[in-house]
């Protein structure tokens, strides 16, 4: 966090100085929307290692950081990415493996835990897993855990309702709190001070965006600061969570932007299909993400016709009609 | 199958999840096939039905089918365009919670109708890994019933889950109120070849009935534990009706229907 | 909660069907600002008694009816009107005089409790009031509380974490939910399904409203459904919340409505000046409010002079230059 | 009191308020002269500073002063409009918390700098009854420093609370430790008088200045506890520009300085 007035860097200054190797981090979006993936790219070509993921269901750019080594451990709720990968490719040979010890939990439990970072607090309750292997198997083991400073000594707690029955409720489970040391966002629109205004659905941006150390935001468009307090009930972000802002237009390509484009089913097929075998995956990281600078670098080279059919309708915020077989 | 419109048994399948949902029930929706069925109620039986995504997306007005609940269709002419944590509080909430039913997928189920999204084998070294729970664990804990999608084979169909992502009944009557859950739990599993029901008493799972041209033994030899089938009945195929809203107003370009 | 898609009614079938003698309620708004003033009178003159009350700060529109005589219990942070009442004059009178038993939590508990119960767990921690007589004095006690199935049998619970120190937490303090049978909201726009925006602050209205099993919904513009789901990013109540929506322009008066009018300073001062003593007390009662059969009469009488110098400016949402003193 | 230019014991506590605040300071404001103080700050020492409200209001664009934290006039122009929910975890925050000072006021406040807001004479059945808690015993719980506004009197400043509203030092230096609440606690009280603070050791009160023309004796006579006044300074009255900001640009209608 930071209360300057400008924090405008580019992505690859952004991304060195606030995800260091080894780094516990998260990213926003779900599945196949709005994930940050001109940041995920460039984490990857800094080729920053070791780190700590978590997640909720933020799909595509988990399945792409694992896929590219950068990942040592995962804490998560769901990989998928709908119809283009109902598990996602590089997680599932990750783990089936050995190589990605995971900690599973649900896509509430996961949105608990930040909003206990959020909040400040060590811990939330839900009624949500009781007498599911959620809580009775751990990925990461209790010794593993207590060697770990970095992540809590138990997986949960199930406790029973010290209010005796209030909201006819016996048992809860206590969900512990995340605080990555850094959190990336892309959003629609956001000011040089960090102001950030997301459209559609935020999923649990927020929650991961202020449960974080440092946010890194990036955004479609930078406006002026005067545009976004003109209806500050839109926005979503103070600008003292942030300590980063970069602007990257088609920024969560191939994944959707509510209002600024679709996901790109031309890519994310061509991804799978990568994805499918080790070699054809190394040869998508080396010609798609290696050999390009940077996201404009990257998207330079995608057919300006494949791009357009993508643009999103203005009425719906979508493409409409958009070939997605 | 054929009536005298030729239709797959997914159309079935959707159709029959869709006859499920009541008038004024608030769905919760997965990807795929339980789309369908959500779309197809509003049209036919349930006007007054809500859809809504564990994404946040409430009442969507769904132009076009999503392929993923984090799709931007979703997003379109909603009520409310919340987060996760206000969709997940909706069914864990008190008075909107009762009024949900979830429908839900897994690849396998028991015969207390818990769930398995997560791996095949051993948690720690697992022959096959699924996506994992995402908000099924969460639906299934908190809502008063759910409607449970599954392809029939013994394969999916087990004694027991090599992983409980999702709690059914748990292991019978008490098994919720035991482990500390809301009232609810699993109202039917519609296969491609049945819809399968849960004893009132024993919350053991049953044969409703059979899809047409499916018999009683097809439907043992393709499960890995025997159930009850005496109660069965013959399903009714889908009307033109039915078939012609979920074809041409939910899923023209066949996205979801294959 | 309810789907239908027609929820319009007027305030008194709203009040007299979903407030009953003993019911436990919670309005929105904050000390001057968005109270629910036209359902406030609307109980007053339904002569609704024995009402349990819970409010973080919601000001005018508790001291109102605390002097009228509705309320039995109070759960509380905060009685105070700013400039025109640094304590909530009738409030004061009341518990000084011992008629009114009061429950002291902090606005962050408060907001809690309306968060847990909107959520649907029996409890949420936090860190405030550690140390402190929030947590050391009970107003109910524990003899009270047992005997009340509607209250929790503990204020509140001071646990140690049990992370073991996770989030440098030692002991955090556990308060109860709360599910009111009704609460009443006044919003800027809504439509007939119930479907609502908040403009300016929300404040704890959106917990408040979720938390309740019944929902008042009271508009200042009853618009059609198109026009909010033309922007869902900024609606914040979802329809099936909703039980009652009730049109009533200046619905919010004396207190404030953000972007529609200011508070009245020439209101909250006769109020200021009336509640300061009983027999003028009663005199406000009888003539401002039992005489008129609803809110719009109760305004007819106020000078258009008046009620025109509180309008607000297009640009702030509030009365530039309004003399407040 | 006078220098050049006359001025008021409200404005004095008004500027002392605002020469505490530092740049880039997350600055909670309450309701009356802690507001002015925020405002003043911005335009004299602190420009980078950021109001904001319990209510939910970020970086208000104050053009006219607020008569309440939930007046309109904290909403317009702001960074986020969130609600309480939001802004207490701002300050419950492990990260965001730690760079808020809070400003608050109270009816009694003791040597450790904890304060009454709730109740003079037995809770159950007091003399006099105040607003209560608020924010203030959050505010008090979660940030780093707070700064206090106090009347100086011998009924104000006691030797025992009758009801801790507000945690400040609690028992001493472990206290807050002891009782689990976060690092932090009261930096200064700021009265019509002198200016206190704790010692750093014992977190005890002292006196840490005086204003123009007011005696320790004064200030000691006006206290129902006794604090140790050896290394009391005196205090730079007003500036004619601090006073001018104050009086031209922060409250030019006198509501809250009277």
């Amino acid at each position: 966090m930071n209360v300057n007035s400008n924090k405008r860097m580019s992505l690859s200054d952004a991304v060195s100085r606030f995800v260091s190797d080894g780094a516990h981090i998260s990213i926003g979006g779900f599945t196949i929307n709005r994930n940050p993936m001109a940041a995920v790219y460039e984490i990857i070509r800094q080729k920053k290692r070791h780190l700590h993921l978590y997640a909720h269901s933020n799909g595509q750019g988990v399945d792409e950081l694992i896929g590219a080594g950068c990942v040592d451990q995962l804490e998560i709720a769901y990989a998928g990415s709908g119809r283009f990968a109902s598990t996602c490719i590089r997680f599932r040979k990750a783990v089936e493996s050995g190589q990605l010890p995971v900690e599973d939990y649900s896509n509430y439990q996961m949105t608990l835990r930040f909003m206990a970072g959020a909040m400040g607090v060590p811990f939330l309750p839900t009624r949500s897993s009781l007498g599911s292997d959620l809580v009775n198997r751990w990925g990461f083991s209790q010794t593993a855990r207590q060697a770990n400073a970095r992540v809590p000594d138990r997986k949960l707690v199930v406790m029973d309702n010290p209010f005796d029955g209030w909201c006819d409720t016996e048992r809860v489970v206590l969900v512990p709190a995340i605080n990555p040391d850094v959190t990336i966002i892309h959003v629609q629109a956001a000011d040089r001070q960090g102001t950030a205004r997301i459209s559609g659905l935020p999923f649990a941006d927020v929650e991961q965006a202020k449960a974080a150390r440092h946010l890194i935001v990036t955004c479609e468009t930078l406006v002026d600061d005067d545009l976004l307090r003109g209806a500050p009930e839109r926005n979503q972000i103070p600008f003292f969570n942030v300590d980063a802002v970069v602007h990257v237009p088609m920024g969560a390509w191939p994944t959707a932007c509510y209002r600024y484009y679709d996901y790109d089913p031309t890519r994310l097929y061509q991804y799978r299909d990568a994805a499918l075998d080790d070699d054809r995956y190394q040869a998508y990281l080396e010609k798609e993400v290696f050999s390009s600078h940077n996201h404009e670098e990257m998207l330079a080279r995608i057919d300006d016709r494949q791009l357009e059919k993508i643009k999103a309708d203005p009425r719906t915020g979508y493409a409409v009609g958009l070939d997605r077989r | 199958m054929s009536t005298e419109i030729e239709y797959t048994s997914r159309e079935m399948m959707a159709v029959a999840a869709a006859r499920e949902i009541r008038d004024g029930d608030i769905v919760f929706c997965g990807t795929g096939i339980s789309m369908l069925a959500a779309m197809a109620a509003k049209h036919i039986s349930a006007p007054n039905s809500v859809i809504f995504f564990e994404t946040g997306a409430i009442d969507s007005q769904l132009e076009e089918v999503p392929l993923a609940v984090g799709d931007p269709r979703v997003m379109f002419a909603t009520s409310v365009n919340g987060g996760l944590a206000d969709a997940f509080a909706t069914m864990q909430n008190r008075f909107t919670g009762r009024q949900v039913v979830g429908i839900m997928g897994a690849a396998q189920i028991d015969i207390y109708g818990n769930l398995n999204s997560t791996v095949i084998g051993d948690y720690h070294h697992p022959t096959v890994r699924f996506s994992g729970s995402g908000g099924a664990c969460d639906v299934a804990s908190f809502v008063s019933r759910t409607i449970i999608f599954m392809q029939h084979a013994k394969r999916k169909f087990v004694p027991k889950l090599d992983y409980l992502t999702s709690p059914g009944w748990l292991d019978g009557p008490d098994g919720r109120k035991k482990a500390g859950l809301p009232d609810g739990g699993p109202s039917c599993v519609i296969t491609n070849m049945a819809i399968m029901g849960f004893d009132p008493e024993t919350k053991r799972m049953v044969l409703n009935g059979c899809f047409q041209g499916v018999r009683k033994e097809d439907i043992l030899d393709n499960m890995g534990f025997a159930v009850d089938t005496s109660q069965a009945t013959q399903i009714k195929p889908p009307s033109a009706e039915e078939l012609s809203i979920l074809r041409d107003k939910c899923d023209p370009q066949r996205l979801i229907l294959g």
